[in-house]
């Protein structure tokens, strides 16, 4: 009854919304306030990257894979190299493998700070936003120190990487990392304390276990439902298996608890990168290239900010690859995502979203061109949950 | 005479003085729009220079894009520009908006923006620092002004 | 634990082999790709999880393989299922009913593959790729790109 | 005849369209430059010294743009609406005393006040709905849902002030205030918990964090303002301004107060100082409060001032009355 008298507005974030920071669709049924509906659009990112790598060397394919997403470029462009050093029966020295996931790790840091700093900003609390940016720009100091670039770091090679650290260096981030670890440890107590966050996250879209393991969720949204799951422990790759590190799991479940796991692992981060240049190994750091492939197929996973990243190449020899694809993390979770949204108000759709940590620049490097955007493509995700639950 | 030559003046004193800007990602790996938004905050703050990001295209006066322009983004580029109110800029903002860079070649892609929408300013970069955002911003106001008094 | 895998899913696997770096994969027959499933689901109380499905046009051989990438929870493990399909007419099963979250990869392959997944009824054409592409499968070997204008 | 001259004079020029007109530019200015330096940014600072023209520069800019009329919108109403809402703003500056005087003033104007800003602002509200924008009618519903609840706190509020001095006239309040508080200490305590209730309310009332909802940024882009454009959205912006500092002046006089009785020239000049630095401190605590929190869901901050402010509000009243009589 009540239904039938209020009316059905739909609304739609996107493609240029202030609260996507990339251009996606979502098309949200509202009633009143409370969302009956969502369905994403993903595809407006789309560049045809998989193709483009089969079109491409080897060696070009580490700027293409590092283009798949700016953010989290270190994670692809290791997982990429991780997989073509697979096939080519390659082992990096191990200094490589130290400053990989020196690199690794402090790309995580900004990547996992850029996301505080946007939920801050989605539930409206801008100084927080201003505040977690001013120090993430420490962290893209660092980053700029060792790779010589802010944000595309193109440090990872096959067979190595490509730039050596002296002690100098390292002297300098040692003396930077603890700033950062206080100041984390201050937005740690912020977002545990503050009744305002507390107000809009805690509770807010939970996704229990199960729900998580059916709908296939990876990276800090699973670990924030209680599943125990993190590649650079489970599969180790780089220097993981030889540097300590926790997994960091929460069993809230809400949006709250997967912002909590992103502070905590920033903090176990910066214990990485402290370990990992103490105790970095002497030696070459990369081997001399190889252009072409013998024929194989690898796979490589990595644990990217956002989550599991898989890469599957094949080769038939030569010097491209047959196939390469490429599964991004964004994509695993966005279908449970959709699935939160429902019967939550529009003001929890900001903070939901932010708490999967979009990034649909990853998730639409398979996917298609599309030119009218409007049309009855659209498959109701709602339906398709509920029909995978019976 | 001079009293039109002052408003005038002041007119253009406004708009240098007040560019508020639109940020539209049209297909780019997120490198651009982070150091995009860097430049909003603590130690870049382009509000000094009155740099305002707005989130409606009504209110803007640049248009920023981002990335290569993909043939989905394409019709709502065109869409968010027509949007736009008089008069109105666009800066291309890094190597993929400026020419289509790696991406150029791919089926999914249109190419730079100045494919789909006339291109003001153009910022090259893999992504472009945010002091050279600034800059960028810096060189469309010159040629504001170098507009206003060509005429 | 390899063992165990081996000895519950010996019944499906035509071949089974490793890939370069390390991870197991398991070759079986197109028609029991829900029996595994249902297999490795039973085995492990539903902690499956399908990391993604791998298409690759293998041209030559005139075929498209589908790799389900599988990562388990209990026992901490990846492995692969390979299933093959024919190339010109590819169809399999779907696992949706399964395995809920394998809903956007098989919607994703059947768009770029043309791959038809039996029993998933949310397959639409296009679903992400442009109208004026219509039934194009841009990710197969033999698609020329877009007709020029 | 002299004294309809100096009405339109006044009017015009101070306290009314210039004087509110720069005020509201400079309390933009002060907002912008405050919420910077609580980001540790440094706000506006290369327009005019220390970047106090910038509000000014953005202004001069809009009204050049081009104002583009939705085909869904009807213009002409909405012109109306916005510019009726900036003269009401002006019209409450004209009662609020400045200088000690205020240029109109009756007996019960305290209560007119509120209730002519809660007004202009639905008016801009208005002025949004009927870009029949998605994202404007959930603004509009948003504010609807938040007048309802902001109106009894605010009218009892307000009469604290009006039984404290036993006045329903600004400017008559905002002379003896401060004095009445020291006559009886009593009151004090009361006065000091109506001024914690009041900042809370007045977040609301000004639509600041945590109670911007009506134009939350990220939820539903700029709620009302999405549609404007050119010299309609700069009166907007306005219009926004001046309510802050009315509604800020407003408060200020009647809460703080303290005005000189006197007709000297340099009493009334030292009347506006005090009045203007009062009204600064409001919106430095608004703006702090605002940079502090983040902004709450529609249905919490409801919950909260259906079941904490209003019944502490009306408790409060309750109390200043029972106290007052027992004086």
């Amino acid at each position: 009854m009540e239904g039938s008298l209020t009316s059905i507005i739909n609304l739609i974030f996107g493609p240029q919304h202030p609260a996507l920071h990339e251009p996606e669709l979502f098309r949200f049924k509202v009633e009143g306030e409370i969302v009956v509906k969502a369905e994403p659009r993903i595809g407006y990112v789309h560049r045809g990257i998989e193709k483009l790598f089969e079109k491409n060397a080897y060696i070009k394919g580490i700027y293409l894979s590092e283009r798949i997403c700016g953010i989290c470029n270190v994670a692809h462009t290791v997982c990429y190299c991780q997989a073509v050093e697979n096939v080519m029966n390659i082992e990096p020295p191990p200094r490589a493998k130290y400053l990989r996931a020196v690199v690794h790790e402090l790309n995580r840091i900004h990547s996992h700070l850029l996301l505080l700093g946007v939920a801050a900003e989605e539930l409206g609390f801008d100084t927080l936003f201003m505040l977690i940016w001013r120090d993430r720009e420490l962290v893209m100091d660092l980053i700029e120190l060792i790779t010589g670039n802010r944000v595309m770091s193109a440090f990872n090679t096959i067979g190595g990487v490509r730039r050596d650290v002296n002690a100098e260096t390292i002297e300098k981030v040692l003396k930077v990392l603890p700033k950062l670890e206080e100041r984390v440890k201050y937005y740690r107590k912020v977002f545990e304390e503050d009744p305002t966050i507390r107000k809009r996250t805690v509770d807010v879209g939970i996704l229990p276990r199960r729900d998580a393991i059916r709908y296939c969720v990876v990276g800090p949204m699973a670990r924030g439902s209680a599943v125990d799951v993190d590649i650079r422990r489970d599969i180790p790759y780089a220097a993981y298996d030889e540097i300590p590190f926790n997994v960091i799991v929460r069993d809230e479940c809400d949006v709250w608890a997967r912002l909590m796991v992103r502070v905590d692992e920033v903090l176990e981060s910066i214990n990485i990168v402290r370990y990992a240049l103490e105790h970095l190994p002497s030696g070459q750091i990369r081997l001399p290239l190889k252009r072409s492939a013998p024929p194989g197929e690898a796979i490589s996973r990595v644990e990217a900010p956002r989550g599991e990243l898989l890469y599957h190449l094949v080769s038939k020899g030569g010097i491209t690859p047959y196939r390469l694809k490429v599964r991004t993390p964004t994509l695993a979770n966005l279908l449970a995502a959709s699935k939160l949204f429902e019967g939550h108000t529009i003001a929890d759709i900001p903070a939901i979203l932010v708490s999967i940590d979009p990034c649909f620049a990853c998730t639409d490097r398979v996917t298609l061109v599309d030119v009218k955007s409007g049309k009855s493509t659209k498959v109701s995700l709602r339906e398709l949950a509920r029909r995978g639950r019976e | 005479m001079t009293d039109v030559y002052a408003l005038k003046k002041l007119a253009l004193w406004g708009r240098l003085r007040s560019p508020w800007i639109l940020h539209f990602n049209s297909g780019s790996c997120n490198a651009c729009d982070i150091e995009l938004l860097a430049a909003i905050t603590p130690r870049f703050d382009v509000e000094r220079f009155g740099i305002k990001v707005v989130p409606s295209p009504r209110h803007a006066d640049i248009l920023v894009v981002t990335g290569p322009v993909t043939r989905q983004a394409a019709p709502r580029l065109k869409r968010i520009y027509e949007q736009m109110p008089n008069p109105k800029y666009v800066m291309a903002l890094g190597t993929c908006a400026c020419s289509g860079g790696i991406f150029r070649g791919s089926y999914a892609v249109m190419g730079g923006v100045d494919k789909v929408i006339p291109v003001d300013v153009y910022v090259p970069g893999c992504p472009p620092r945010p002091e050279a955002i600034i800059d960028g911003i810096v060189k469309l106001l010159k040629k504001m002004e170098a507009e206003t008094y060509g005429k | 634990m390899e063992s165990k895998l081996n000895e519950k899913l010996k019944d499906f696997i035509i071949e089974s082999g490793k890939f370069k770096g390390g991870s197991e994969f398991f070759k079986v027959d197109r028609g029991k790709l829900r029996d595994v499933f249902n297999a490795l689901l039973r085995e492990f109380k539903g902690e499956v999880h399908v990391t993604t499905i791998t298409a690759i046009d293998r041209l030559d051989e005139k075929k498209i393989e589908l790799d389900y990438e599988i990562w388990i929870y209990p026992i901490k493990k990846a492995i692969t299922i390979k299933v093959d399909t024919p190339r010109d007419d590819p169809k399999v099963d779907s696992i949706i009913d399964l395995v809920p979250g394998a809903l956007l990869y098989e919607l994703e392959v059947h768009d770029l593959f043309g791959v038809k997944f039996i029993g998933n009824s949310y397959l639409v054409k296009p679903f992400i790729i442009s109208e004026d592409l219509g039934s194009a499968t841009p990710l197969r070997k033999d698609w020329r790109g877009p007709s020029r204008q | 005849m002299n004294h309809v001259l100096l009405l339109i004079l006044q009017s015009l020029i101070f306290p009314g369209f210039i004087f509110v007109f720069f005020l509201a530019l400079f309390v933009e200015w002060f907002e912008r430059k405050l919420t910077g330096r609580m980001e540790n940014r440094m706000g506006p600072t290369y327009t005019g010294p220390h970047g106090i023209l910038q509000p000014f520069a953005d202004f001069i800019k809009l009204l050049q743009k081009e104002t583009i009329d939705v085909v869904s919108m009807v213009p002409q109403v909405i012109d109306l609406l916005i510019v009726l809402a900036l003269s009401i703003y002006i019209f409450c500056a004209l009662f609020i005393p400045y200088t000690g005087n205020a240029v109109l003033s009756f007996r019960g104007d305290i209560i007119l006040v509120p209730l002519l800003l809660g007004l202009a602002s639905s008016f801009l509200y208005f002025a949004g709905l009927l870009t029949k924008n998605a994202l404007t009618v959930i603004g509009a519903l948003r504010l609807l849902l938040q007048v309802i609840a902001l109106d009894i706190p605010m009218i009892s509020l307000i009469a604290l002030p009006a039984i404290f001095t036993g006045s329903l006239t600004i400017e008559k309040v905002s002379h003896i205030m401060p004095y009445c508080l020291i006559k009886q200490p009593l009151l004090i305590p009361v006065w000091l918990i109506a001024l914690l209730l009041l900042a809370i309310t007045e977040q609301a009332e000004i639509e600041r964090n945590p109670f911007s909802m009506p134009h939350a940024e990220t939820e539903i882009v700029a709620g009302y303002l999405t549609e404007f454009s050119g010299a309609r959205l700069a009166l907007v912006n306005l219009a926004r301004d001046a309510q802050l500092a009315v509604t800020s002046s407003f408060v200020a006089s009647i809460f703080i107060g303290g005005l000189l009785t006197s007709n000297v020239l340099t009493a009334k000049v030292i009347n506006v100082v005090i009045l203007l630095l009062e009204t600064f401190l409001v919106i430095f605590v608004a703006t702090e409060i605002k940079c502090i929190t983040a902004r709450l869901r529609i249905d919490i901050a409801l919950d909260f001032f259906w079941k904490y402010i209003i019944p502490s509000c009306i408790g409060l009243l309750l109390l200043a009355i029972v106290v007052k009589v027992i004086i």
